[in-house]
């Protein structure tokens, strides 16, 4: 199990070599990368700036982390989010699940992302092209998404 | 027999942090601040800021000692309550 | 969209690099891989071999892509299995799902797997450490997986 | 009138490949053999190794031509049938 907050970028295949190495009871690993999108509809993003709650991100991300494998028999986790700025295409975030089975790997990778987007204490504002900028709205989805998992 | 002062770290996130024009402050709360609801209430009163960051109260999230709570959370002893808008990481 | 049937190792940064490159229309990338496993139970397996149906296997991978394609809004797959010996620990399959949004790419990388697992012409046989080998039986778990997309 | 000799390749794989003992052979169809289903009675005949590998009927599948399909699907004008047990990969 390892979270992690970082300007930095990461790597996927580093962390994912991190995690299993020569472990042979792994057989599934999913990995989930959040991107910056320059944009949707006529919006256009420049950048993107991700502010967080330093003292309770991790201990969040870790509780989070925690439930999954309570609920998910996983052999390893890993959790990374970025803060500071970001350009379009850059990476936001880095969910890797890993288990015997395929199904407790999608499942938990899903609701680990469900559960960062509705509890980790992140906040994105955007950059626009024509020089606005503006908080992103929490969107009404990932709340119903989170929701699934009674 | 009088409570003794309580001194709670306030801190701000995202727009809420931008309307009330801070990013954190230590207050002394009033012996009838009970609950993070009330706490809202007080603030409203102390200036215009304070009160355009929570205009859309149900909006608004907290935290208090760094786990998310409902407004009607007790504050109990309390040292660090955050405001936030619903989170959007991921 | 890309499929590969391969005696070859893969590199999932090298194949999610040449699916995604500069691209800044992609939120979410999914990626599954498949890894050999030692055993389960009592059971410990030295190798597996994995057979298939040559003249088959790219024109279905490329059926069950093209279904993805059509039910979800995908930016781009990738499907590769590899066939021959194969030891524990050793990857056998990548799946990789771009979307822009992550419903999309943890949904159809799902359903991918689950039908790869079904429909693709692949067998494995496992060498045991007594020195018998076996046919893997088909799951009725996958089965069932398979049946959930109606 | 005579209807044309049907020359199709049948592919055996895994444990079908096996018990039958070859990976592959080229077959004439009789007239009568028009299903998948036909094509496994009439091969039933032809030996003990068909009569084991298809012993289990319900579990060994078929395609016709690199498409999946039913015991009832028609042969018609086939090139290549294959048998082999539920697929496994993945």
């Amino acid at each position: 199990m390892a979270v992690c907050v970082q300007t930095d970028d990461f790597d996927v295949a580093a962390e994912t070599e991190k995690l299993i190495g020569a472990r042979t009871d792994i057989g599934a690993v999913v990995t989930f990368t959040g991107r910056v999108r320059e944009g949707e509809g006529d919006k256009r993003i420049t950048s993107m700036t991700l502010e967080h709650y330093p003292d309770m991100t991790e201990a969040e991300m870790s509780r989070i982390e925690a439930e999954a494998h309570a609920r998910w028999p996983l052999q390893a986790t890993t959790l990374i989010h970025r803060v500071g700025e970001l350009r379009p295409g850059e990476q936001i975030v880095l969910v890797i699940a890993a288990s015997a089975h395929r199904q407790a790997a999608f499942e938990a990778a899903a609701f680990l992302m469900d559960f960062l987007k509705t509890r980790a204490p992140f906040w994105k504002k955007e950059m626009l092209l024509n020089g606005d900028s503006a908080w992103v709205d929490a969107r009404e989805t990932d709340d119903n998404a989170a929701g699934r998992w009674g | 027999m009088t409570a003794a002062p309580r001194n709670v770290r306030l801190l701000y996130f995202a727009w809420v942090r931008e309307k009330i024009g801070r990013d954190a402050e230590t207050v002394e709360l009033p012996s009838d601040v009970v609950t993070v609801s009330d706490l809202v209430d007080w603030l409203e009163q102390r200036g215009p800021e304070y009160g355009e960051a929570f205009a859309r109260r149900n909006v608004v999230r907290a935290a208090v000692d760094r786990t998310h709570v409902k407004p009607s959370a007790l504050l109990g002893t309390a040292r660090e309550v955050a405001f936030f808008p619903p989170v959007t990481g991921g």
